[in-house]
């Protein structure tokens, strides 16, 4: 029997399980930060942590809320430049892992940061690529972290920042990207869904528990294809508690409301 | 080393006056809601220097105030971001009203445009941004943002070149300097190195200058050696309300503050102009203002817990 | 940092036999008569591994002994010298008789590459070789050596492209690592940063084995993070008979002899690498045959009385 | 009176005067590092050294011998990376002044380091470049210390390693180097030459004490062009004191043979 846990707790568990010991992997901070952390406490004990910044595996102290935070910069090995993490590591081709985060997700994984509407005449003006192009472009595999809700998993973005497959499976050998056929993996609080290579476009791998893919589908707005409905594991208590023990024990990022009781 | 030290220390006042023009284009230090030279952006606000071209990474509060003063004609970079505290809300609201040009490009481009400026080469490439908007959609085509060619080594692999930058003047807060510019950043350097080595002027402000002698017996910690910089500010606090590693933590709450000024807009923001800018005689008046000593010694308690 | 740490150390036999192929494009440290990684160059020439090419901007001893032990195809390099003590004579040999195929390049040419390398670029430009042989002669056409396009930027103004380079495996003696890999260099650096970076394998000797404890708080000290390098080994004197900045200065005479057999050739030279390489059972049989005791402590006494 | 000097200690003298105050000057070992940490001992105290290997600014201890000799790292402001040097500084466009040498100078000033006879089968194969190509594409101003030989003089370099002035005042600008006209200035022990802008070709500006033209033409293997007969100042006391006693104390470069008495 596990305590109580919600979908937003088993949304970062379940990226954590994505990332293998020894992964170099580019993260900010925020959910990805607290999802690698996550690993590193379980099972990727030798997992480096970059940070688009510079710094270049700190031993992370719960819980930073900034790239420039002290807390990602404890212990570090090196205070490099951002040239040294998103050129000399991300672009050289040794990230492992890279995540993203975005407004806009299409069926294709491409992700829009940039801006809402007319990119020149916006509705509402984004705070543009930062990093994302970069990890999107160069990292072998994407990971993306977001809450479930229509109005993010448009039909098209209205603007591409960062490449998912573009327009299909080639899409991304056909425009030159280094990192061409990626895995890539979107988690919500309702699914993950991962590239399908054969068609370059998103598919429901998984569901979280008690959630259905009419679930899904009604808060996506494109037709997301299906793969399987098999449920998303449960966590385990050693999850649990490491998530909330020693990752994010002030609950800066994870909150304990709505448990989903086992 | 020297064997006499060149001096460049000055006051904030005089290195602006000097150093930066109207036109300019200006490196802006820092990322996010980390080492932002706010003590120079603020006396370039008070000086009014108009048509600005700002360029840089994740740019956040110098890049939001000269915006907001409405001393900018265009920017270059790869955000307009404070992350959890928003976007830069007077940069987003001039775009979205045409009242400023804007280049988009990723963080990784940027960083890549300073470094072909310091290595004296006219252009670099990238791999970053094939596929995407940020090379298909244009704002404005007055300069050439980049030209994808084909690698002369590898048949039908296209590369992007990005062209080099320099700016006329960079703005930078670091944690140390002595008085000829030999400067020290700890902890996240971000974009600055390259920034800096690639900008025609540099003017730094820092929390503590050091001996030169210091500088000499120390090389692995010197970011910059002093040939890449003309003026060297001692403002301890520059960096406020932004974090300087080893120094202080980010003020959430002046940052909140300043963010939902920003964020409303009109008189709203110029009263936090009035108030925090042009009627502060010193930096040292703002401080008090917006912290105040009970608030700033929390700050740096915070960070020593850190280290 | 690691919560578990990375054992990378190994003794050089094995780094060489597990990393190091017939064929393979060797990264050389080390510049001149300095910090050049002897350790590494003898036991590559003592494992026999052929058809090696050699890349680095100026190439010694590790190169000539290579050279001369008969397992180089070609080499590219900004030059090939000991300084005052002369060219690199195996190599000179080598290439008034048509034994190597070369390719010469500028010191910042090859710095280039490496950088290129280092950022996973293609290529990159450079504005140094322009109007002279270095790029109107060319010894072998096999690869292209390098492009000319006109700027997009500027009408009219030729740019020199250099393809990126990255290396199979490079070989470096440091001053510290500790058994992770994370590495310090002391003193210049010349191409080792962005060669090292650009490297697909890296093996490193060093000094001193030094604790990953020190490493976490030391972050300003690191050369080069853990991540780019495949094989630690200490070795104490690896870099002899060349100077290793902070430890020892280099041997004169041994070096003066070393060149003297070199420009002999022939039978003394074969003689040279019998006694000195083939014939020793350790590397430090090899530092007792060519210095002594007394003569290492005079080194590491010499260099003490210079910091 | 000045006590005894030779022609090799007015050579480097001469060559120390052309180093300004706040010069940031590249720098290899022998004669120009000589003539440098002369220069900054007299005239020129806030003079930047540069070392190719990348050690900015240090207080030199006499008498280093290689680029890597730990002597010119001492008190360095940063021991940084070749890149830094000749990329981050000389590409730059902020050397003030290179020095350069070379087994052949030619009347444009070309030099060769690297081969004597055909390129691909030598005669003679020299070291090759190092930086040399590069501080004479870069550098505002060139100074060329060496010996006065013939076969150092020819018409033609047998491989053009270091751009002069090619063929012509507009040679280096048609070809696009960076450094379009700078001053090229070879001092040797009998006489200095500059380049001529008109023609791009070295002339004699100056001759040593007690030499004549005629010394230089019989020991110059082109036709050098004549500017000027004027002699190159005596040293003064100070001059060659400080050289002696404090530049090359063990008179590792500079011999006390041959002195003349003035």
């Amino acid at each position: 029997m596990v305590t109580s846990f919600t979908l937003d707790d088993l949304m970062v568990i379940e990226a954590s399980r994505q990332i293998q010991d020894e992964n170099i992997v580019l993260v900010g901070t925020g959910l990805p930060m607290v999802a690698s952390l996550l690993a590193q406490k379980l099972h990727a004990p030798k997992m480096c942590y970059v940070v688009e910044t510079g710094n270049i595996a700190p031993e992370v102290i719960p819980t930073p809320t900034s790239v420039c935070d002290p807390r990602v910069m404890y212990k570090a090995i090196k205070h490099g430049s951002l040239l040294d993490s998103l050129g000399g590591i991300l672009q050289r081709g040794l990230a492992d892992i890279a995540f993203l985060g975005g407004a806009q997700i299409d069926e294709y994984a491409n992700v829009n940061s940039t801006s809402i509407g007319d990119y020149s005449n916006p509705k509402v003006r984004l705070p543009g690529s930062g990093g994302a192009n970069d990890l999107a472009s160069h990292a072998k595999k994407i990971l993306i972290i977001t809450r479930h809700e229509k109005r993010r998993f448009p039909k098209n973005c209205d603007y591409i920042t960062s490449p998912g497959y573009i327009d299909g499976p080639e899409g991304r050998k056909n425009a030159g990207i280094p990192s061409k056929y990626p895995d890539i993996i979107v988690i919500t609080n309702l699914c993950v869904m991962e590239i399908d290579k054969k068609t370059g476009k998103l598919v429901i791998t998984k569901l979280m528990p008690s959630i259905s893919i009419d679930d899904v589908i009604t808060n996506t707005d494109f037709e997301p294809l299906i793969q399987s409905s098999i449920n998303v594991s449960n966590p385990t208590q050693k999850e649990i508690d490491t998530l909330h023990n020693e990752v994010d024990p002030l609950g800066v990022y994870l909150k304990k409301n709505n448990p989903i009781n086992n | 080393m020297l064997n006499k030290i060149i001096d460049k220390t000055m006051n904030p006042k005089d290195a602006v006056q000097e150093f930066i023009s109207d036109g300019d284009t200006i490196g802006i230090g820092g990322q996010s809601i980390g080492r932002v030279s706010t003590l120079l952006a603020h006396e370039i606000v008070r000086q009014q220097k108009k048509d600005l071209t700002l360029v840089g990474c994740n740019l956040s509060l110098s890049m939001d105030l000269l915006v907001g003063a409405k001393l900018v004609k265009r920017t270059e970079c790869g955000s307009g971001s404070f992350e959890r505290f928003g976007t830069a809300f007077q940069w987003r609201n001039a775009i979205q009203n045409n009242l400023i040009e804007f280049q988009d490009y990723s963080h990784l481009a940027m960083a890549s445009r300073f470094l072909a400026g310091s290595l004296g080469i006219p252009f670099i490439p990238t791999k970053s941004m094939l596929g995407t908007d940020l090379l298909k959609k244009q704002n404005t085509n007055k300069i050439n943002p980049f030209e994808i060619i084909n690698n002369p080594w590898q048949k039908d692999e296209p590369v992007v070149l990005l062209p080099a930058l320099q700016p006329d003047v960079s703005i930078i807060h670091a944690q140390m300097a002595d008085k000829s510019g030999n400067i020290i950043i700890e902890g996240f350097t971000t974009h600055e190195p390259e920034m800096i080595k690639a900008s025609k002027k540099v003017i730094v402000s820092c929390e503590k200058l050091i001996d030169s002698e210091f500088v000499k017996s120390h090389p692995e910690k010197i970011s910059i050696p002093y040939i890449f910089i003309d003026a060297v500010i001692e403002q301890p606090l520059g960096g406020y309300p932004t974090s300087v590693y080893n120094y202080y933590e980010h003020d959430s709450d002046h940052i909140l503050y300043y963010q939902e000024k920003a964020r409303s807009g009109g008189k709203e923001y110029s009263n936090y102009l009035d108030e925090y800018i042009y009627n502060c005689k010193s930096f040292e008046e703002y401080i008090q203002k917006s912290a105040g000593t009970n608030k700033i010694k929390a700050l740096k308690d915070s960070m020593l817990k850190l280290l």
